[in-house]
């Protein structure tokens, strides 16, 4: 199928055109505008829609892309040639990611004209809305890594300005800089990634890279001391770890709720945390190579179980949306680390629908008691109930309870992981990924239904709140948003069969549609493909169809076997133990919460709840030792020394040293002639006291004798 | 005979004219009745005179370079332009010492007669064409410029002035003395045509002896032009002088002095190869001493005057380098670095000079916003202060360009390293006090008295040239180029 | 069109004595004259860009007059790619700066007296391809800058001029002696005043002797030449000079500074010293990278420590231009591109900073981001100063580097570049990215959000005068960003050339 | 016989007297004596030379010259000697040092 550039670039350029109709004229439009923001997005969407029809029911094929590009900008002089070009690249993961970043983004703004209808940065906020859903299609349209660089940082400044939005708090403005500076540290080493990649292999299209890594173009090559691919992936993934707030560097992710909640919605769902996890995705072969999966799957392990245990003691409900966000993330890199990459990409997929849904609903409870605190919420279901079953089917989905999206994607993660930590014949230690992607998975189902019980059942805490909540009732913007998530949160959309484990199915030959189109990506197949480094024409369209290959692992990945039938026992083995910690976490929070027949145990460990409810001090060590203490104090030193002390007297120490100088023959002429000649004292005034007898010297006849001492010098220096 | 001699006198018309100037203003003075009032009449007469000497000296710089006088004064395109820059000189310092309050009233005509005195030593020493008419030059103009430093004579600042002067200048002048008495016996002649010759065939120990005299004879000199370490005089007696003293000493003496100084240093050593070498590497040095302490010492002055005499020893540091390349180029460049800072010396000093009438001091407080009482001169001041320190696009800049091409020409590097230095130190007394100038802020906005609007033009005058020089320079430089300096 | 430079050059001129005509009290008539004098210039510059041609390296627009024949010194403009961006720019902010410096009301007469004057002699020194027409430009620039930042300059303002004076004077006094030693190294011959007759690398293995050492030509003079450049940059350790002048200047002088002042020092290394002495040049772009490398690093440094908003962005200059002396030391195509495109981008987004300081201290006559007191100087301008706001984000975010502003493309380009030269330089430079981003969200949080200061209450937001100069310098931060083609069309060849030149040695 | 280095001598005496005396006498009168005395050491070598050494009379003639000018010399610095003195009421040489940095 010919696609014209014509049917793809709306996608993109839609809300481009929102973001500018509204940055220009929003304040004259009705309603700021907020409609024209959801028009574009949807505009997006229905042309994402197509695409996706296309790739998942046209073709069906897996090796199936669209590939245009075209110079962005040209250097070439003479014989040299050198070129930018940009393009589009669009597989089956593409149209996936499309699809889902324009539907929820969609949803999203629907609900946004709700809950910021009567906010005063209702303008600015759908201005910035459609940019930052602009900037993640643009990233997962997008060919090559330079591109995706550029709307990976468009979205740092959304993300910027929409945590910021309420910038007269000061806590508002804090969180927005330490968002963008975390993400930016990442973003700085994608950089250097990528330059390293395009300056050492000629281009940083994904194809290129692809068969360079196909024709062995990175072994041998080197980057201080390090190889290239190890390098160039530590660094990729570095700029992951900063957008997709791996530990260490998830620190913003949690503060970043200081925005509208529709904006985290979208920061935390769709768009900005996902992209890191694409990027990791798409460079997987490098990953590999560079012998770095190992790395992420214990990053994300450690990111998976260590925000979850935070995620335990948090009492705004936005925080504990917010952690699970990170750990959640930690579970998708536990999946690129240990090979299980169509699960990882799926549980990107599911997870930004339930999360958008938490989010949206977390948004929805807090627009109706204005209040964020969970110990003051309570039996709000009667009053939400639209609200509680979206949130509800999430936390399900979330907690992995089978028949939900999350049990079919997390599952087989974990399926993978203990696989690969406890089968694979790997180095016993890393049997701590499949450990903590469990204990992690438990917590989760905790957690998530500590929030539902303490938001949702009971008896309300604070009367007076509930009092005043506004009733829910049914309208476009306000719950369907939720509603058409909420039936998203399904298991079998996403796996074709009930379970996701193959046993009911129930799309007939498109069952497991998504296990089979999504795959890591085939570097032999690109081996052949054109390389950016000759010139191409343009506009170049390189539609290639392949021919339709059978999901096939190759070797060289260090994903699990499928035909091994440990895989197999792994993954049943991991179904099962799912279920039960899913389960049993539901069991353990209701027995807490709702029956209170089990106490907390926080009172005996106050140290560690301290610890826990300080996040571990990971922002205090950042802000008030490395920032405030180091970094500043190392400014202020370093502006002293620049002001203080070399300007003041290195370089203006020449001006001293000429006034030294001056000084110098000013003292000469007073102290040696006056104090000390005619006291007597003087050296060279003296001598000739002796020789001569003659009692006193005075200032002209100093300079006689200067000027003898001189002469006689300048002969004696002539002729000896 | 006498045909010879007036064949000779031919040549030598504008001296012989300044001679009658001179003593026909001494007649003029005694007939002056009232001894405190004006003497225009002098000063138009000096002036007219001293312009018509303009006119033969035009003239015999067209005409082909000769000795007259039996060898003992030489008439080439280089002594002429040398001249002619002097005249100038003189009649500027003349014109500022009309209105100076500086110098006494009654003693103006004195000033002027003192002044075409020194005029003509300083045109016998750059036209000196054997040791004695050098001199007798050098002698001249020094008599003659002790009175001039004491002519402010009820204060002790001029007395002193003076006698430093007259104690310093005889001390060198007769260490040149006694270095030239050994060179006459080491060489034979005084003659400097027949010296060219006979320095080429020196020996052993002759060529020591005339090194060592040479260098003793380098004193008489290089005290006229205040090199190191000749220099300690000049900043008193140019702080003691008055500033129309100051401004003649500080064009008239020195350009002579220079003139001679290079004459000498081609006679002596063009023709012999261990001479040369071993007086280029002390040109340098002393060149390098010279504009060093010139300009080190003038960073810390308060006084105007002071740091214009300080400076005005860098300045004479860096056209000594024109003299250490004992070429061509070199003297091009010294025409033109003399004639260029004869205007900018004008300009600087008219302008201090007014000041100081003003308020009866020359401290740098005096031109405290100076910017806002009289900007047009305020002005000048500062692009006269640019152009000493060498900032295009004014003709201070053309001139030091100049130095530096003929001693990069040369190959010597690290004397223009030092040049280059030295042109910071003095950008920064300079810029000092162009600061006080425009970024001060005035005490009041009274008038400044001396700016009437004849001195005005006069100094516009005497500015545009600092200025055309800096961007149309070509004729001149050729001009320059064409002084050639003869000698046999 | 020949004679185009002629009028590019000498129209500010025309506007400075039209300026001096006009009687001192009839202000307005000065403003608009300076105007029309500037709009004219920008005009100019447009209509050079359309008739250039960019496939040529040559130099184009050549005017070549005698000038003084005794040394072949020559009135000899030309204009090649490069200098192309820098005339557009330089044409650019003085027109803005024209209507920027609209509400000076100390001696305006003589203000854009000076202001016209330098705008003449900066277009002077990129039109210049005779040595000496270059180096009397380059240094009668520093007379109306001296004037003008000592006289219209803050508090502290003459230290700031006598600095800046001496400082530049002192580097370019080395620049004379490499002049004048280059002439001589010719043969006095008709071109030896030429600055393309000496490019090509045709001193390679001459000598010199200094005190009895003989030391290569090229070494020696190169680093005359990089005395002179790099202080105008200005690289580490010259640096100094440029807070003091920044802080006291008036903001059109600021703007013309940062904008396009600094710029002719890199320019100088791209014209001059990389050119005239390629051998050495890449024998010492490890050190010039190092040195471009501290001054990115040490520039962002002591910018996040200041307290001076000025203060805070000339520093942030120090560290911007020490990405383009990083970019030209790869001396790669990525690298050379990235650094001249850099100096056209830095020269817009620091002018737009420098703009909107000056704005606003029009409103609140300080400059304090943290009062010395420790309180807040500003505070919560987002909620009383929209547009502000929104052209201050657009300029913050340009000067940080983020895509879709101008800044990106050359940052990157210079990282492209550098990184093929010395990879160990690229990585430690990207942590320059980020401390440029933290000190700029540092200061823009505690100026801009947070609860309005009960000080800035009363100001008012720009108003159309003030508008209508930023847009020009929005359209090209934000125009720039998406499409660079224009701009690095324009230069390629010329720095292809350059790139060919140094890949030699 | 007496041979040129007699006079030779007894002019480097004459020399090194005048300089020395100039150096260290406190008088100003006394400080012109050396002055005249350096000048007569320098005018002894001249004729000496000339007698001895070349066979033209420069000399003879420089010598001469140099009595009228040490004269001339000698008037001035009288006479501003005793314009100091009127000033001053001395003529002590450490007097004159009002004029300094």
């Amino acid at each position: 199928m010919e696609y014209s550039i014509g049917s793809i670039a709306p996608i993109f350029l839609a809300p481009v055109l929102a973001f500018v109709i509204n940055a220009f004229f929003g304040r004259k439009l009705p309603r700021n505008g907020d409609w024209v923001a959801v028009l574009g997005v949807f505009i997006s969407f229905i042309f994402s829609a197509r695409i996706f029809g296309d790739f998942v029911f046209g073709n069906f094929a897996t090796d199936y892309y669209i590939h245009k590009t075209f110079t962005w900008f040209d250097l070439s002089f003479a014989d040299q040639i050198w070129k930018v070009d940009l393009g589009i690249y669009i597989d089956n993961m593409a149209a996936i990611m499309l699809l889902m970043v324009s539907g929820v983004a969609t949803l999203i703004h629907l609900f946004s004209t709700w809950y910021m209808d009567h906010d005063h940065r209702h303008g600015r906020f759908f201005t910035f809305l459609p940019l930052f859903t602009s900037g993640m299609l643009g990233l997962v349209l997008s060919d090559n890594l330079l591109a995706l660089f550029m709307f990976w940082e468009v979205m740092g400044f959304c993300s910027y300005s929409l945590i910021g939005i309420y910038y007269e708090k000061e806590e508002a403005g804090n969180a927005s800089i330490k968002a963008f500076m975390t993400t930016r540290v990442g973003d700085v080493f994608l950089l250097l990634g990528l330059v390293a990649v395009w300056m050492v292999i000629g281009s940083v299209t994904y194809t290129d890279i692809y068969a360079a890594i196909a024709n062995g173009s990175f072994e041998g090559k080197t980057v201080l001391g390090i190889s290239l691919a190890t390098f160039a992936g530590f660094c990729m993934f570095l700029g992951a770890m900063g957008k997709s707030a791996q530990f260490p560097l998830h620190v913003w992710l949690p503060d970043a709720m200081m925005g509208p909640t529709p904006g985290s919605a979208l920061i935390h769902a769709a768009t900005m945390v996902a992209a890191g996890v694409y990027l990791s995705l798409r460079m997987y072969p490098l990953m590999v190579i560079g012998d770095l999966t190992t790395f992420i799957a214990v990053i994300g392990a450690i990111t998976a179980f260590g925000a979850a245990t935070i995620a335990l003691v948090q009492t705004d409900i936005k925080a504990v949306l917010a952690f699970s966000t990170i750990s959640q993330l930690g579970y998708m890199m536990i999946g690129v680390g240990v090979g299980s990459y169509n699960a990882a990409f799926m549980h990107l997929i599911t997870h930004a629908v339930f999360k958008a849904c938490l989010f949206l609903s977390a948004g929805s409870v807090i627009h109706s008691i204005h209040e964020q605190q969970m110990p003051k919420m309570g039996g709000l279901r009667k009053k939400l109930p639209y609200t509680f079953i979206a949130m509800l089917c999430c936390s399900l989905a979330i907690a992995g309870v089978p028949f939900f999206s999350g049990f079919v994607s997390k599952d087989r993660i974990l399926g993978d992981a203990l696989y690969w930590g406890f089968m694979a014949g790997q180095n016993p230690m890393l049997a701590i990924v499949p450990i903590l992607g469990f204990a992690g998975a438990f917590l989760t189902a905790f957690y998530m239904f500590r929030m539902m019980f303490l938001t949702f059942f009971g008896k309300p805490r604070d009367q007076h709140i509930y009092d005043h909540a506004h009733d829910e009732h049914l309208s476009l913007t306000s719950n369907v948003p939720l509603l058409i998530l909420t039936v998203f949160t399904l298991g079998f959309w996403y796996a074709g069969s009930l379970t996701g484990q193959g046993f009911v199915k129930v799309m007939g030959a498109k069952t497991e549609w998504f296990k089979i189109l999504v795959e890591a990506p085939d570097v032999k197949k690109f081996a052949d493909s054109k390389s950016k480094i000759t010139p191409l024409v343009e506009p170049t369209t390189v539609t290639e169809k392949l021919p339709v290959a059978v999901y096939d692992h190759q070797t060289g990945y260090a994903g699990p076997n499928p035909d091994d039938h440990k895989i197999h026992t792994a993954h049943v083995v991991g179904a099962a133990a799912s279920v039960v910690i899913a389960f049993s976490g539901i069991f353990l929070a209701f027995l807490m919460y709702v029956k209170g027949s089990v106490k907390s145990p926080r009172s005996k460990f106050p140290g560690f709840v301290r610890t826990l409810q300080n996040r571990y001090y990971f922002d205090h060590v950042y802000v008030d030792i490395i920032i405030k203490k180091g970094l500043l104090g190392l400014n202020r030193f370093l502006a002293w020394v620049d002001m203080g002390l070399y300007d003041r007297y290195a370089v203006d120490g020449w001006a001293k040293v000429n006034r030294v100088m001056f000084k110098i023959a000013k003292w000469f002429d007073n102290v040696i002639i006056d104090a000390v000649g005619v006291d007597g004292t003087g050296v060279a005034v003296n001598l000739f006291n002796l020789v001569l007898r003659i009692v006193q010297s005075g200032k002209i006849q100093f300079y006689f004798i200067m000027l003898i001492v001189v002469l006689g010098s300048y002969i004696w220096t002539l002729n000896f | 005979m006498i045909q010879q001699l007036l064949g000779f006198l031919s040549y030598y018309i504008p001296e012989v004219m300044l001679v009658v100037l001179m003593t026909s203003l001494l007649v003029a003075e005694a007939s002056v009745k009232d001894e405190h009032g004006n003497r225009d009449k002098i000063y138009a007469y000096a002036l007219g005179f001293l312009g018509l000497t303009l006119i033969p000296l035009f003239q015999n710089s067209g005409k082909a370079p000769v000795h007259v006088f039996f060898n003992a004064v030489t008439i080439d395109q280089f002594s002429t332009l040398v001249k002619i820059i002097m005249v100038i000189g003189t009649m500027g310092s003349i014109l500022l010492s009309r209105t100076s309050k500086d110098i006494y009233t009654n003693l103006k005509s004195e000033f002027v007669i003192l002044a075409v005195g020194v005029l003509i030593g300083g045109m016998l020493l750059a036209s000196a064409n054997n040791m004695l008419t050098m001199y007798l030059g050098i002698e001249i103009l020094s008599i003659l410029s002790y009175v001039m430093a004491t002519l402010k004579r009820d204060e002790s600042t001029s007395a002193e002035a003076g006698l430093k002067y007259i104690l310093y200048g005889g001390l060198t002048a007769g260490i040149a003395l006694f270095g030239m008495s050994h060179i006459y016996g080491a060489l034979g002649s005084i003659q400097f045509v027949d010296v060219v010759d006979k320095v080429g065939s020196l020996q052993g120990i002759q060529l020591y002896i005339v090194m060592a005299s040479f260098v003793l004879f380098f004193a008489g000199l290089g005290y006229k032009i205040s090199a190191f370490p000749f220099h300690m005089w000049s900043p008193d007696v140019y702080q003691g002088a008055p500033i129309p003293v100051t401004t003649f000493f500080s064009i008239v003496p020195k350009l002579a002095g220079i003139a001679a100084l290079i004459r000498v240093s081609m006679v002596f050593f063009t023709n012999n190869t261990i001479l040369m070498n071993s007086w280029v590497g002390l040109i340098l040095v002393v060149a390098a001493m010279t504009m060093t302490v010139g300009n080190v010492t003038a960073i810390g002055q308060n006084s105007v005057k002071r740091m214009l005499a300080f400076s005005s020893i860098g300045h004479v540091g860096l056209m000594i380098l024109g003299v250490a390349v004992l070429n061509e180029a070199g003297i091009r460049a010294i025409i033109f670095y003399g004639i260029v800072y004869m205007f900018m010396t004008f300009c600087a000093f008219y302008i201090t000079s007014y000041l100081n009438d003003q308020y009866g001091t020359d401290n740098y407080d005096v031109f405290r916003g100076l910017i806002y009482k009289n900007p047009l001169m305020a002005l000048i001041m500062v692009g006269t202060l640019l152009s000493l320190a060498g900032i295009p696009p004014f003709s201070g800049f053309v001139a030091k360009f100049n130095i530096f091409n003929i001693v990069i020409e040369k190959k010597y590097y690290g004397i223009a390293i030092v040049a280059a230095i030295n042109s910071v130190i003095s950008l920064y007394y300079y810029v000092r006090l162009a600061k006080v100038i425009i970024f001060g802020k005035a005490d009041s906005n009274e008038e400044v008295v001396g700016f009437t609007r004849f001195n005005q033009t006069v100094i516009l005058a005497l500015f545009v040239p600092v200025v055309l020089l800096g961007i149309f320079w070509d004729k001149v430089f050729t001009l320059a180029g064409s002084a050639a300096i003869f000698i046999k | 069109m020949n004679g185009i430079l002629n009028w590019i050059l000498w129209m500010p001129i025309i506007g400075m004595v039209a300026v001096l005509l006009v009687p001192k009290a009839k202000e307005n008539v000065i403003r608009f004259v300076t105007l029309a004098s500037t709009t004219i210039t920008l005009i100019l510059s447009i209509v050079l860009y359309m008739n250039f041609d960019n496939s040529t390296a040559d130099m184009q627009f050549v005017v070549k007059i005698p000038w003084i024949e005794s040394f072949h010194i020559n009135y000899y403009l030309g204009l090649d790619g490069i200098t192309m961006l820098m005339t557009f720019l330089n044409a650019l902010l003085f027109f803005i700066c024209t209507l920027s410096s609209w509400t000076v009301e100390k001696n305006l007469k003589a203000y854009f007296a000076l202001l016209l004057m330098l705008q003449s002699t900066v277009f002077g020194v990129f039109f210049s391809l005779d040595f000496f027409l270059f180096y009397v430009y380059w240094e009668v620039m520093l007379i109306p800058m001296f004037f003008l930042i000592g006289i219209w300059g803050g508090e502290n303002r003459e230290y700031a001029a006598v600095k800046f004076f001496l400082y530049t004077f002192f580097g370019s006094i080395f620049m004379l002696v490499g002049i004048v030693a280059l002439y001589y190294a010719t043969g006095k011959g008709p071109d030896s005043f030429s600055i393309l007759a000496h490019q090509g690398g045709k001193f390679v293995n001459e000598t010199v002797s200094i005190f009895g050492n003989e030391i290569s030509f090229e070494k020696l003079f190169f680093w005359f030449m990089f005395l002179g450049f790099a202080i105008k940059v200005p690289v580490f350790p010259f640096h100094t000079w440029l807070p003091h002048a920044h802080v006291q200047a008036p903001t059109a002088v600021s703007v013309i500074l940062a904008g396009v002042l600094l710029k002719m020092g890199t320019y100088g290394f791209l014209r001059i010293a990389f050119p005239i002495f390629p051998a050495a040049a890449v024998e010492y772009s490890t050190l010039i990278a190092v040195l471009g490398l501290i001054s990115v690093i040490y520039g962002a440094f002591c910018a996040m420590a200041q307290d001076d908003v000025k203060k805070l962005i000339a520093y942030s200059s120090v560290s911007h231009m020490g990405f383009v002396m990083l970019g030209i030391s790869a001396m790669t195509t990525q690298g050379v591109s990235g650094a001249v495109l850099q100096m056209f981008n830095h020269g817009t987004s620091t002018a737009m900073m420098f703009l909107l300081i000056g704005i606003i201290y029009e409103r609140s006559h300080h400059r304090w981001i943290v009062k010395p007191d420790g309180s807040l100087g500003y505070g919560g301008l987002s909620t009383k100063l929209p547009k502000f706001t929104t052209v201050f984000i657009i300029g913050m975010f340009a000067s940080m580097g983020l895509p879709g502003l101008s800044g990106f493309i050359s940052e990157a380009l210079i990282f492209l570049g550098i990184y093929q030269r010395f990879t160990t330089i690229t990585v430690i430079a990207v942590v320059g990215l980020l401390l440029g981003a933290a000190y700029l969200l540092w200061m823009f949080k505690r100026m801009f959000f947070g609860p309005v200061n009960p000080e800035c209450e009363e100001y008012e937001d720009m108003n159309a005068r003030e508008i209508f100069y930023m847009i020009p310098l929005c359209i090209c931060v934000i125009v720039f960003g998406i499409f660079p083609s224009p701009l690095l069309n324009v230069m390629k060849a010329s720095v292809g050339q350059l790139v060919d030149l140094l890949a030699k040695f | 016989m007496v041979s040129l280095s007699s006079y030779l001598i007894i002019s480097m005496i004459l020399f090194v007297t005048g300089i020395t005396v100039m150096i260290g006498r406190k008088s100003l009168v006394a400080i012109l004596l050396g002055v005249e005395l350096v000048m007569n050491a320098a005018a002894l070598n001249f004729v000496a030379y000339s007698r001895y050494m070349t066979d033209n009379l420069d000399g003879h003639v420089f010598s001469l010259f140099i009595i009228v000018i040490a004269a001339a010399e000698a008037a001035v610095g009288l006479a501003i000697v005793i314009r100091f003195f009127q000033i001053k009421e001395t003529i002590h040489v450490d007097e004159a040092t009002q004029l300094r940095n």
